[in-house]
């Protein structure tokens, strides 16, 4: 039968494209014949806005990029600027940051898990429970920092202050309760025949393919190689703590659902160990001012944020502002494959396979 | 077998059905007789005598009562405290906030330079529209003077009515929330609590009152 | 650990042949000649000779005196990571370097980028346009002598 | 005026109307004041009068069901549902609906003018045509007509013109490509649907769907769950609910065939398609749930019992929508084409050569009866599900776990 391809818009404001995403796909009925992702609407100029500011006034300007993790945002910043100032951070701080960067993944897991449930039809039940799970973390970081979303909790040599009292028995509270919660969500989606028959096989990526187009974090994973820069190339005190990596076997969207759901579990036995091994001290080096002025030179330190390799590189010119701020930016990274991830199949999979990528746009346009 | 899955499912959103919801009905909810008397703590003699019509709605379950999410001491809200006898005008406030969204006019004291009083200040405008409440000036201020404050109730139609004036700024009831002020969480203090205002500057700061030589220490040998 | 290598191991690994490229060996980086014809055959040869089989990061700055493109690459077999930084555009104007897509993949968003918000141009990419900005945007705003 | 005068609900207005002799033993209360010789004006302002009623009994529930599945699934999702306007919340729709009529009705450049405001009536008006023939009760219902199973299977599959007309007329791309799944979609289950309710029609042996409630003397349901849930599954096909919600997708198509409809031509879709949702669990309340039939030995009207299975029914479309993710087009039509048809054809020969054996069962060759459609109904599902969840997914499955990185 002799058809009409059809070109569409999808995007920047559509209910499933996570943001101000636009891909232009063509359709042959309901096969999609190409796609072309287009990203830019949420620019917001942050690496030049970097330039302009001091070191600590930047950490705000991180947490409003993967604006679901900031934590880990935080964290990467504060260790590339550490690392060019050489500055050695008080280990109570660290322990925090690893705690509340465990943590934020938990929720950026969840909230990407949620989503692509959302995204594959289903009315935002698994979503919310999700999200209530989420909400308890936040207020956890809302204890912590006195935000939710937007934490700015790092400073250069720890934390700004240390969690409150009432902090712990919440926290110990929660890696209780979360397991129970994640085997519920287990139940209604992991055996879930419409969810198994909507994601396995599809949108497959394999091995190769993944780093040489340099996908990281989950999405790796999935694909089965064993890349987790928390193992590999151990930041923080994460050589201190055992934790293992889920790996994927196929590489499809399943795939990268289960090695989720997974890490979630395996980041709260980190928190766990985190809790065994804080011991009290100071948070922040006395000697830290609040000014920090690093010699020239310029560093990158990637860690293994919720959606893969997350770097700054900064470079100093000896001044209060540094003289160039990239970000390495893994939802950006990710997408770059999604041309080639969804060509042949349906309407429905793009937005799952999308889904499934768990991109943040204001990680993507910064 | 083919469908297991999804009874799965079924059973777990069924269970979640009679399980606990997790929303509150921000600002107000609707409680019955028994969440009245618990509101109000009163007996309910005492609740038909004082508020008989409140009394007659609480019956059919329509008495509203307000209800807010449990707060953080720590959460940082749209209101900023400022307490101005602590205040010098040096303007690191300004200085170090990121947006630059401070303004600070002051003009010299007549009286002695001591904490508290060495400049007055005439103008000291916040425009929380701009504002995204880093908390990066409550960390640069040198005697506690500004403060993240509690509340989160401050939208508005304008764009200027975002702007807090320094008259505002000085009239305000101050609860401020402990967000950098570990000596106020050492006090365990608690900003949504009802009685949690705070009159005296006094009360606030991390140095009652520094002597000279402290001063000294603190802006000529540490800077 | 990821290994990072210094500029003298970096150096010593690469294949005999490129060595003319090195313009010097730096404490944690190797600075290399912006050279049309061997470039890509010299990373060709880092990811199937040395295994780096993962590009971190493509970025570049802009130091006035010229820009400067620095590729993280990374080994995910061998668990090792260097740096290279390659020196373009010494006039200011129409700098340009030869694109690694074909190497690898991942180069294809970040290089676009990199054309958008500095200006640097990649000869054989698949589709170097502007990606965060629109199209007719005058200027690259991350140049340091950028004035909106 | 004959076969009017059969309803029970037409004759009680239409005795306290008209003077007519031949009804004064159904006259209550004799205020009747309409002489015999007017016997058509009676009949009219009877029949204005049920037109009326029913009318805005539908329109009253389809608000109720509003607040309803807003409040219900608010509850699967563990959070309060609607809340504020009203006690319960229970005003909700009405705002809603106000909202829908003051907001400005678009029409887009290139629609197709007249198309394009006869679809949402099309939506519409002939679900009003089911309810006026449902037996709400034993004597409950307006008319009964003698090919009441045809009638409504007829009546409910004409939204997929609706639906088409929407999806074309509006000039969109997501709506058209809403509107050509929608034809798929719908079609495709009519057939299944058609054939279960086949095996209703064998055991009533009539299509009077009066008669299809009296002769369930076993629920349909538990007589022939394979019937029941075929027809389950087809309906919510049909009423385009999740998890065969394609037509809308809101995940994928925004809203569909409806994406271009503003105002009160989207108030109208919205409309129909809850109305459609009531009328479709009547249907299923009458064809499986035994109707109005309840335990006998209890001195409760059979209306009550019709009511409560009707809510139930209603609840478990809720349910579903509050549970399953969508399938996807493919899939759907492999759904229907490759499992539930068959199932349909199987259900309707066992019930055939069971009602052959059979065909005048007491209580105990029905309960006989019954165990054998419920073996074959365990029996194919777990046969189908073998052959099927391979073939169903268009995609190979299995049965997937992670590994974990070596150290």
């Amino acid at each position: 039968m002799s058809t009409e391809l059809v070109t569409m818009n999808i995007g920047p404001i559509h209910p499933s494209t996570h943001g101000v995403f636009r891909m232009r796909v063509t359709f042959d009925g309901e096969t999609i014949i190409d796609a072309e992702p287009i990203i830019g609407y949420l620019h917001r100029g942050s690496e030049k806005l970097a330039e302009e500011r001091t070191y600590t006034q930047i950490v705000t300007l991180t947490d409003r990029m993967d604006y679901t993790a900031s934590m880990t945002n935080n964290q990467a910043y504060i260790l590339s600027v550490e690392k060019l100032a050489g500055i050695k951070p008080a280990e109570r701080g660290v322990w925090l940051r690893m705690i509340a960067a465990e943590l934020q993944r938990i929720a950026a897991h969840s909230v990407a898990i949620g989503f692509l449930i959302n995204d594959l039809g289903a009315w935002h039940t698994p979503l919310l429970y999700l999200l209530r799970e989420r909400e308890k973390i936040l207020e956890l970081f809302e204890m912590m920092c006195g935000a939710r979303i937007t934490n700015s909790y790092l400073r250069p040599g720890g934390v700004f202050m240390d969690a409150p009292d009432e902090f712990w028995p919440s926290l110990n509270r929660f890696l209780d309760e979360m397991p129970e919660r994640l085997n519920d969500i287990e139940n209604l989606l992991t055996d879930n025949e419409i969810i198994v028959s909507r994601t396995q096989n599809v949108a497959v990526l394999n091995k190769e393919d993944a780093i040489n187009a340099s996908i990281t974090g989950p999405m790796l994973r999935a694909s089965g190689v064993d890349w987790d820069l928390r193992h590999r190339n151990p930041y923080d005190f994460y050589d201190k703590v055992s934790f293992r990596r889920p790996l994927g076997t196929v590489g499809d969207n399943n795939d990268r659902y289960l090695v989720r759901l997974h890490e979630i579990r395996e980041s709260l036995k980190i928190i766990e160990q985190c809790l065994d091994l804080i011991e009290p001290g100071p948070i922040k080096p006395e000697e830290v001012p609040f000014l920090v002025r690093p010699d020239e030179g310029d560093s990158y330190v990637p860690i293994e944020a919720p959606k893969g390799e997350l770097g700054f590189y900064l470079v100093s010119d000896g001044g209060i502002s540094p003289f160039r701020c990239h970000v390495r930016a893994p939802s950006l990274m990710n997408l770059t494959l999604l041309r080639d991830m969804v060509i042949g199949y349906k309407i429905a999979d793009l937005f799952v396979t999308f889904g499934s990528v768990d991109v943040n746009m204001g990680e993507v346009d910064r | 077998m083919f469908g297991i899955g999804l009874l799965k499912g079924l059973f777990t959103t069924l269970k979640n059905l009679f399980g606990p919801v997790f929303t509150v009905q921000y600002p107000n909810k609707k409680v019955g007789l028994l969440g009245a008397l618990k509101f109000h703590k009163k007996t309910p003699a005492n609740f038909i005598k004082t508020q008989p019509k409140d009394f007659v709605k609480s019956l059919a379950g329509l008495h509203e009562v307000p209800e807010y999410p449990d707060q953080a001491t720590r959460f940082r809200g749209q209101d900023f405290n400022w307490f101005e006898d602590r205040c010098t005008g040096c303007a690191s406030c300004a200085k170090y906030c990121p947006l630059g969204i401070i303004k600070i006019e002051t003009k010299p004291s007549t009286r002695d330079a001591k904490e508290g009083s060495s400049y007055d200040i005439d103008v000291f405008d916040i425009d929380i529209g701009r504002c995204m409440f880093c908390g990066l000036c409550v960390e640069a201020c040198p005697f506690d003077a500004l403060h993240m404050g509690s509340g989160f109730e401050r939208a508005n139609e304008k764009r200027n009515g975002l702007v807090i004036p320094v008259d505002e700024l000085r009239t305000a009831i101050k609860t401020p929330s402990t967000w950098f002020r570990p000596q106020m969480e050492n006090k365990n203090y608690r900003p949504k609590e009802n009685d949690a205002e705070i009159k005296d500057y006094r009360d606030i700061g991390r140095h009652e009152k520094p002597s000279d030589d402290e001063l000294t220490e603190r802006w000529v040998n540490e800077r | 650990m990821t290994k990072e290598l210094t500029g003298n191991e970096i150096k010593s690994a690469i294949n005999d042949k490129f060595n003319d490229l090195v313009i010097s060996i730096e404490n944690d980086h190797l600075v290399i000649k912006n050279d049309k014809e061997k470039l890509l055959d010299f990373f060709n040869s880092l990811k199937t000779e040395n295994k780096f089989n993962l590009l971190s990061s493509v970025t570049s700055v802009d130091y006035m005196s010229k820009f400067v493109v620095v590729y993280h690459l990374t080994s995910i077999d061998k668990n090792e990571s260097l740096i290279i930084k390659i020196p373009c555009g010494e006039s200011r104007k129409e700098p340009s370097i030869v694109s690694v897509t074909s190497v690898w993949r991942g180069a294809e968003l970040q290089e676009r980028e990199i054309y958008d918000l500095m200006g640097i141009y990649f000869h054989d990419h698949p589709n170097m346009k502007r990606l965060l900005l629109w199209e007719n945007f005058d200027g690259h705003p991350l140049r340091k002598d950028f004035v909106n | 005026m004959g076969p009017a005068r059969d309803s029970f609900l037409f004759e009680i207005v239409y005795c306290h109307l008209s003077k007519d002799p031949s009804c004064d033993s159904v006259r209550y209360i004799n205020f009747s004041f309409i002489p015999v010789e007017l016997n058509w004006l009676s009949f009219s302002l009877t029949a204005f009068f049920w037109i009326f009623a029913f009318v805005n009994a539908a329109l009253i529930s389809v608000l109720m069901l509003i607040w309803g599945e807003r409040r219900l699934i608010g509850k699967f999702q563990a959070r309060l549902g609607p809340n504020r306007w009203g006690p319960l919340g229970l005003f909700t729709p009405i705002a809603d609906a106000i909202k829908v009529m003051f907001k400005e009705d678009v029409e887009p450049t290139l629609s197709d003018k007249l198309i394009y405001v006869l679809a949402p009536i099309l939506m519409v008006v002939p679900v009003f045509m089911i309810f006026p023939v449902i037996p709400y009760g034993a004597k409950s219902f307006l008319t009964n007509i003698s090919v009441g199973v045809v009638f409504v299977l007829a009546i409910t599959s004409i939204n997929s013109l609706s639906v088409l007309m929407a999806g074309w007329a509006s000039g969109n791309r997501f709506a058209i490509i809403g509107g050509i799944r929608a034809v798929a979609m719908l079609l495709s289950y009519e057939i299944p649907m058609g054939i279960s309710a086949a095996g209703v029609v064998i055991i009533a042996g009539s299509l009077s769907l009066s008669e299809v409630v009296e002769a369930q003397i076993i629920p349909n349901a538990i007589f022939q769950p394979l019937g029941f849930l075929v027809f389950l599954v087809a309906s919510t096909a049909e009423l385009n609910r999740s998890p065969f919600d394609i037509t809308e997708a809101e995940s994928e198509l925004v809203a569909g065939y409806m994406t271009d409809y503003s105002s009160m031509k989207f108030g109208l879709f919205y409309l129909g398609e809850f109305m459609a949702t009531i009328a479709s669990s009547a249907v299923i309340v009458t064809f499986y749930l035994s109707g109005w039939r309840g335990p006998s030995f209890l001195p409760i009207p059979g209306e009550f019992w019709f009511f409560a299975k009707w809510i139930g029914v209603i609840a478990i479309f809720i349910w579903f929508r509050a549970t399953f993710p969508r399938l996807r087009i493919d899939q759907i039509m492999s759904l229907a084409w490759k499992g539930l048809f068959e199932l349909s054809l199987i259900n309707i020969l066992v019930i055939a050569l069971t009602m052959a054996i059979w065909p005048d069962p007491t209580s105990t060759q029905l309960l006989f009866m019954t165990g054998i459609n419920w073996a074959v109904f365990i029996g194919s599902i777990y046969i189908f599900g073998k052959i099927l969840s391979p073939n169903l997914t268009g995609n190979k499955i299995d049965k997937r776990k992670v590994v974990y990185g070596l150290d």
